[in-house]
């Protein structure tokens, strides 16, 4: 496969964890993080016109969550890859986010490592799945 | 009579009411304490991972990823809670999904191997919140133990559910008990065993212990499924 | 007539206990999750503090300091909902002394100098849970505020009791809100402010705002203060 730089946009209403993200999303060469936005709303006027191949979506979200704005992404372009990112398991929000169409799901406390293979891997079909959700699903 | 009846229904809908209003609460407060705590164990952990990546010295990485891993472990805890706090979990199936996430994980943690059998249970039934929280923090104590003190090599989980009783029986093959190992002379010994026997009774049920032949322990909980009460 | 006395008398008795069994959950649900992550977190923090007293490389003590700090706040607000579920704190003067911390907290670590007028208050009340939630919740926004987008040098805070309403007005000397500014075009704007009003409405009080002369915003706070209920 050619060299392919993986792009990346990450949906966070908390500006501290959004810049920390952003920032661990320098480092590999192969993810590319275009830019960062707030929340739903913005997601859903940004990210259309300007898409990336992953979102790293957050979950909860002031106004439209993060789950409703999936479906709407989803709709304009069903290519594109959404991750969530929970800042802790809840299993309600997560199968709700699955059934979306929202590929998996990451803990904000995850490894920098396990979330450039989250981004990776919803390439390669292995979703970032905990093993207890992909037992229920 | 018919009017005798209709104050026990009324009486039955209140506290049914007040049931309600407790989990509701109990879940309301749940959440919002967690979303907080949640964001902040994050930023935490973000911060740790940002600055272990640009340091080059050792010890501080070392240290990094230590309080990054402690910060995950937290929010470990923080989802147990959610977990045990959602009404929504308040059936027999959601327990046995827990369980069985929760032994794994024990397991894998301590290098072990981990055999599950739960016979294809197909039953399900409502449980109390006390059902679901003792019975689980027993099934946890007793899987802990084995890990920490068994010498095991594997550890095998049955659950069952037989006319009406839930039960989860833990063996390993390890060392077993030594007939006088739960009290030491002059040591006043764990409160692991004695709080799993309080949770099991709080809950109408048992916990039996013994040991296997030629090697290792068994530990069975057992307890009647009762109606939800909240 | 007797009869009748005696229904209404039992049925205050059951909500009474009703509400004692709501806060008695809520506080444990709070003391729970505060012994496990009060432990988990001293040890973060310890971590991190010995990490940072060995380490020379200045971007690593920085972010230890700052993981320090985050641990600190994070404890503070687990003190802050444990203080918030605990019904033993329940009355007037728990909850001034309760705003008295929380705002000087504040204002410390924004470095702005706070001035607190209690008028020397000597009256207590039993205040409900609700009340105490909802109105240090609005105090805390309206002083993050205040720290945030008045430029101030200062704030002052007067608690008074007057007939039976409780209010708390938080008065600052710095640029004072835009008529505009609450929505500016094209922006939906901050959410807390909206629900400063919610918190306040739903205590059956209010929330008052205006720009002081020459320069500053004033925003009381008032409720009428009412009989506990859980
Ligand atoms: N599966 C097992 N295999 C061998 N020995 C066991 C096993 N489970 C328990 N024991 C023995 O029983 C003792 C009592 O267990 P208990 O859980 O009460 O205390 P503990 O685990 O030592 O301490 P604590 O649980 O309070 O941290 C243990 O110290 C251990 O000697
Ligand atoms: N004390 C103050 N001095 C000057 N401007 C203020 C003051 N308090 C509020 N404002 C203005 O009112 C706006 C609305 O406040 P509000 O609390 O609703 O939103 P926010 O603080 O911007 O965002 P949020 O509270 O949702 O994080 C602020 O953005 C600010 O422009
Ligand atoms: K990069
Ligand atoms: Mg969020
Ligand atoms: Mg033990
Ligand atoms: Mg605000």
């Amino acid at each position: 496969m050619a060299f392919h730089r993986k792009t990346v946009v990450v949906v966070e209403d908390d500006l501290r964890l959004q810049e920390q993200l952003v920032k661990i999303l320098e480092r590999p060469d192969d993810i590319e993080c275009l830019y960062a936005v707030s929340s739903g709303e913005e997601a859903l006027s940004r990210i259309p016109c300007d898409p990336p191949d992953v979102v790293l979506m957050d979950i909860k979200l002031p106004g439209q969550s993060g789950i409703d704005c999936i479906r709407s992404l989803k709709k304009g372009n069903p290519e594109m890859e959404v991750v969530m990112l929970t800042a802790y398991d809840e299993e309600d929000n997560i199968f709700r986010a699955l059934k979306e169409g929202a590929s998996g799901y990451l803990l904000k406390t995850s490894s920098p490592d396990d979330i450039f293979n989250a981004i990776r891997d919803v390439f390669s079909g292995g979703a970032p799945f905990s093993s207890h959700i992909a037992r229920k699903v | 009579v018919l009017w005798a009846r209709a104050l026990v229904r009324r009486r039955i809908r209140r506290q049914l009411r007040h049931a309600r209003l407790l989990s509701d609460e109990r879940l309301r407060i749940a959440r919002d304490l967690h979303d907080d705590l949640g964001t902040r164990l994050s930023h935490i952990s973000l911060v740790g991972a940002n600055a272990e990546a640009v340091t080059a010295d050792p010890e501080s990485q070392a240290a990094f990823r230590q309080i990054r891993e402690l910060t995950g472990e937290l929010v470990g805890a923080l989802s147990e809670s959610v977990w045990m706090l959602n009404p929504r979990n308040s059936d027999l199936e959601s327990l046995i999904n827990y369980l069985c996430r929760l032994v794994s994980e024990l397991c894998r943690l301590a290098g072990i191997r981990c055999r599950i059998d739960d016979a294809g249970l197909e039953h399900n039934h409502p449980i109390s919140h006390e059902f679901r929280h003792n019975f689980s923090l027993a099934v946890k104590e007793t899987v802990n133990n084995a890990l920490r003190h068994a010498e095991a090599s594997e550890i095998l989980i049955k659950i069952r559910i037989d006319r009406g009783n839930f039960s989860v029986s833990i063996s390993d093959d390890g060392v077993g008990i030594r007939e006088d190992a739960e009290s030491p002379p002059g040591d006043p010994g764990g409160s692991g065993l004695e709080s799993v026997r309080q949770r099991m009774q709080s809950i109408g049920g048992r916990c039996g212990i013994s040991n296997l032949d030629p090697r290792g322990l068994r530990v069975v909980l057992t307890a009647p499924v009762l109606m939800r009460e909240g």
